[in-house]
């Protein structure tokens, strides 16, 4: 699946953040999307996992391909290891959690209840949860926030591997993770105020 | 063995493995004892005392009405005192041993609830009636199941003990109050407390007696729910002190990983 | 072997009958926990003691 | 779509007995009322029947406040919202929940607390019968006010506040029921009118709910 | 201090009328009650004065939830633990902040719900006076238990029946004043014992609260 | 102010998880925690601020002297920016609050509300509050997370002139900024099971 984007505009509280923004991410492909603080990449990324619609611009490819990883983990504290991936697991219809769990060096907490997991062991389950969507599109906001050097590299192989396998990333990021793909700095598509007397009907 | 050596060698079962072993010793003979109080009580009760003039054969139910009430005040008088003993000298027995005395209380309410409501529809013709001793008793349901529900609701075990006591003792001061504010509220139908007053043993007060026919059986049965009550409690605190340590092992097991 | 509970027989008995009940439960209750609790801590520790 | 549902069931037995804690609010409104309304047993079985719905419906209400919320604050919310299950489906999964969690035990809870509002012996089968057919629709509406108002800090009020006016025809018709159950008389109208709310709403609000909710993602 | 009181209440003023939510509930509740137990107005103006009561308590206790949690959420209650306010001084401003955007209002609301319930012209002064001493005590009682389950996620259920036996007796002197003012009868013991258990819960359970707080900080 | 530790051990949910732990942190300094996911730092850090008691050892020089900074921010999202910030120098009983705007870059996001910032725009807001605490020692939890470079070198520049005026750091991150400071691996100081045996009053 090919994931293409033309001619993007987006908001933020009815207020445009980027615009004009296209690209295309192939299969095999990782695209990092690169800004300053608070330019819209996590609007962007909302936007392109159908969370919120585009002001305007298309999006094709998209949908029930997608795979996306937030701020926030979705991990039910008290609930085990195993039992947050067993969950999402079954709603996205996959097979089993054991690769998941290896991949991120997970199978010694299975049994422990995630309230009581440190900030890093907490996202190593959120993104452990990518594998058991088994979708190719991944669209990633900060993923590697809180992990230490070895869970940054488990992650870039993870990616890597899903890379290999046909799959495609999009990721928001701060930090260098040695991935080889494209980068998409959006500064430049940062919306332009419109004159004042532009008064249509989105009273911008 | 001066007072302070004594009192220090109490303390020795605050330690969980000597509570353990001690309290392996001397279950048995509890079990045994309550076991025995009951049966003869219960058996002496209903089978050999004679129908009250008033109150016909229902009268019998005396017998686990009265101590099952007293029991219901006891086990939260005893986990108040162990809750102050935790927080005041931190032995996690004690706070275990609280902990694991609230549903006996629990239980021990409802029986009071139970046979005191199934002896009102007879004696007063309803089930229900909001006389200050029957609702005080509702509201000392409530503090149980309020403690209970606490403790379970928190995972870490010194903070549930930490919290719980605090509540057990806020909720003893409320709970006195409500008793109050109930006996202002609404003048009750309730018996006055006459097992516990000296004219009835001797037979000397003649305003309202439980005479000797029935009060003997009614002591039996009284000194067996005391004793399965403590029966209960040793048991259980051994069994939330291992609980407690299987999850400290499985803890230390999953950091050490 | 019954003793004549009158006209109150049922009250008497279901008295009876509920909080027996009830001990029973409460004493049943605690041994199961009891026994279940025990054998975990037996499985647990030797578990550990294997493993060092 | 059974796993959201063996999951929110799980959660809300881990959650310190949520299971229990709904029946427990209601035991504790129903003890209250006699304390301000004071003991007379004549008084109080003439209100048992209302004061036991109206308990009851609280008892729902205070529990909808988590409903959707936990699920929205820790991002599960987004991650089902892109995950192949219809958000309709969703919402209709966790108005069951709720109803299993909170309304089934207030059901069955509600005849023993008539015992302590001394209501009629004839009351009874009305109250229980109207109260498995209302509740439903308690939850299903419960769920939709959640979903109103899920990104809203302090949200529990104005959940109340929004919610609690569309619970007034289940209310009346409900509470009919069981007040001319307790004085003997014919209850088949009230109940027939509770049954085709709650069929209306079950059938209806999940797709109200899963447009708000899709709303309050963006 | 004062600092956290204006903070505390803009905070409650910006949240979607946090001063008028809880009132709103008051009033609904108000409102519903007709419905559940029917509408004779002599009935209604027997129980009016508990009804009062009870909703006014309802309203409190509802928006207790998150009187700490969200606090707690955010991080900031670690910060104010670390920083050179005491913790007593904390829950008390909080409690404080609580009466006056929940307690105060509802003292305000009262004689107007008070008409809807056909509340007997003798009962208005007796139901103000009765509220404005109670309420207090409400708030201070419920910070308490918003500080016990502050940690835990689904605290509100647990908090309620934490919270609502310890409102048993503000409840009961609070209401048999009102409705002994309802009955033109002398109001002063109730009145007495009102005052007496607002002045004590006020002045001792913050270290409770402070205390049990520290507890679920660490 | 010297923060002295000597021989801490720090547990977290009634579990040891560091233990032996000493140093100094002596007014100018900077120590960088380091350490993999789930060793127990935050559970250290959170041990300084005096916010949960040790195990045993000693900390002495803490108390009223720390700005604790960790996950969560302590930001209201309904209040704006500058209401956020000037409660906080009021509850420390500092002057203004332009400084710390300034040092972060906030002064043209002032009024906004503080729940429509970005996740590194809310992360600049919580740093900024350390300036109006007017402590010496800071106690900093993965500061930088979500932070963009050059949010990242603000952050860094801060702390240089907090260190300067007197001030000193104990900053865990699993990142490099920059900062010239000892490194304290806390992965050592693991805590080593007790035997089998040995049943305490710890019931371990
Ligand atoms: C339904 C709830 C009831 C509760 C919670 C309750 C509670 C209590 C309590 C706490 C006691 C012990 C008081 C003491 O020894 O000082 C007691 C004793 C007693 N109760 Fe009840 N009671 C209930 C109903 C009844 C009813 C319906 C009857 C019979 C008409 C009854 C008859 C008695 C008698 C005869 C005693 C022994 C009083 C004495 O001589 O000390 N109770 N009850
Ligand atoms: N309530 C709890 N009960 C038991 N163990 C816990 C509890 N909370 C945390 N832990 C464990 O304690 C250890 C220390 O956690 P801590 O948050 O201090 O780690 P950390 O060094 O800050 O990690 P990170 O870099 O991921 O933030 C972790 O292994 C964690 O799983
Ligand atoms: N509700 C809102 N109303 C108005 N503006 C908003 C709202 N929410 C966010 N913004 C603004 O929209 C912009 C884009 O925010 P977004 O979260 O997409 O940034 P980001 O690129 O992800 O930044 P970061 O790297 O800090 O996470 C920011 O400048 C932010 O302040
Ligand atoms: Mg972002
Ligand atoms: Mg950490």
């Amino acid at each position: 699946m090919t994931l293409t984007v033309s001619d993007l505009a987006i908001a933020r509280g009815g207020v445009p953040v980027l615009e004009g923004l296209g690209f295309e991410l192939q299969p095999g492909k990782a695209l990092i999307v690169r800004g300053p603080n608070g330019v819209g990449k996590t609007t962007l990324l909302r936007t392109l996992a159908g969370l919120q619609p585009p002001l305007s611009g298309t999006i094709t490819g998209g949908d029930e391909t997608i795979a996306y990883a937030g701020h926030s983990d979705g991990i039910k504290p008290t609930l085990s290891v195993s039992e947050n991936l067993k969950f999402w697991a079954s709603v996205f219809g996959a097979s089993g959690i054991d690769a998941a769990l290896n991949a991120f060096a997970l199978t010694d907490l299975v049994d422990r209840h995630a309230g009581n997991l440190s900030a890093g062991q907490k996202r190593r389950l959120g993104l452990s949860r990518l594998l058991v969507t088994e979708r190719p599109i991944w669209i990633l906001d900060e993923p590697t926030v809180s992990l230490d050097v070895s869970a940054v590299q488990m992650f870039a192989d993870t990616v890597r591997s899903h890379l290999s396998t046909g799959g495609s990333a999009l990721i928001a990021t701060h930090i260098d993770l040695g991935l080889d793909g494209d980068v998409l700095d959006v500064g430049p598509y940062k919306a332009k105020p419109k004159s004042l007397d532009d008064f249509d009907e989105g009273f911008l | 063995m001066s007072i302070s050596s004594k009192l220090n060698s109490f303390w020795e079962y605050a330690n969980p493995k000597k509570f353990l072993a001690t309290t392996e010793r001397v279950l048995p003979v509890f079990w045994i004892l309550s076991a025995a109080f009951l049966a003869v009580g219960l058996f002496w009760g209903f089978f050999f005392t004679p129908d009250d003039y008033r109150q016909g054969s229902t009268v019998k139910i005396i017998y686990l009405h009265v101590p099952a009430a007293l029991m219901a005040i006891n086990a939260w008088l005893m986990m108040l005192l162990t809750s102050l003993i935790w927080l005041v000298r931190r032995h996690h027995v004690s706070a275990l041993a609280a902990r694991a005395a609230a549903p006996v209380g629990a239980i021990m309410t409802i029986i009071a609830l139970v046979t005191g409501a199934i002896w009102g529809q007879p004696m007063w013709g309803t089930w229900w009636e909001w006389d200050p001793r029957l609702t005080s008793f509702l509201i000392l349901f409530l503090f149980y199941l309020g403690y209970m529900a606490l403790w379970e609701a928190i995972d870490n075990p010194d903070t549930a003990a930490d919290l719980t006591s605090v509540l057990c003792l806020v909720g003893s001061v409320f709970a006195l109050l409500s008793r109050y504010a109930v006996n202002f509220w609404n003048q009750g139908l309730h018996q006055g407390a006459s097992v516990m007053r000296a004219g009835a043993i001797t037979g000397s007060d003649t305003t309202e007696k439980v005479s000797n026919v029935f009060f003997f059986p009614l002591l039996v049965c009284m000194i067996g729910f005391v004793l399965l009550f403590i029966a209960l409690v040793l048991y259980r605190t051994g069994t939330e002190i291992r609980a407690r340590r299987v999850n400290a092992l499985l803890a230390r097991e999953r950091v050490g990983s | 072997m019954m003793p004549n509970l009158g006209k109150y027989g049922d009250t008497v008995l279901s008295a009876y009958a509920a909080s027996i009940v009830l001990l029973v439960v409460l004493v049943a209750f605690s041994l199961w926990r009891g026994r279940r609790v025990r054998a975990e801590l037996a499985k647990v520790e030797q578990r550990m003691s294997r493993h060092g | 779509m059974i796993a959201l549902l063996l999951r929110d069931l799980k959660l809300a037995l881990r959650a310190g007995g949520g299971f229990g804690l709904g029946l427990a609010f209601f035991l504790i409104v129903t003890v209250m009322v006699p304390f301000s309304v004071g003991p007379e047993s004549s008084l109080l079985s003439t209100i048992a029947p209302g004061v036991l719905w109206l308990g009851a419906l609280l008892a729902c209400l205070l529990s909808l406040d988590r409903l959707l919320a936990l699920d929205w604050e820790d991002g599960s919310l987004d991650l089902l919202a892109t995950a192949p299950l219809p958000l309709e489906a969703v919402v209709t999964i966790k108005a069951l929940a709720h109803w299993i969690t909170t309304g089934l035990p207030l059901v069955l809870a509600a005849p023993v607390l008539g015992v302590l509002l001394n209501l009629s012996p004839s009351g009874y089968a009305a109250l229980v019968t109207s109260l498995l057919l209302g509740t439903p629709a308690l939850s299903v509406i419960g769920t939709f006010g959640a979903a109103l108002t899920v990104g809203l800090k302090r949200g529990g009020l104005l959940l109340s506040l929004l919610v609690l006016p569309l619970y007034v025809p289940t209310l009346i018709f409900g509470s009919e029921a069981a007040r001319r159950g307790a004085l003997g008389m014919d209850i088949s109208t009230p109940l027939l009118m509770l049954a085709g709310i709650t069929a209306a709403c079950v059938a209806l609000l999940p797709f109200a709910s899963a447009a708000v909710l899709r709303v309050n993602l963006r």
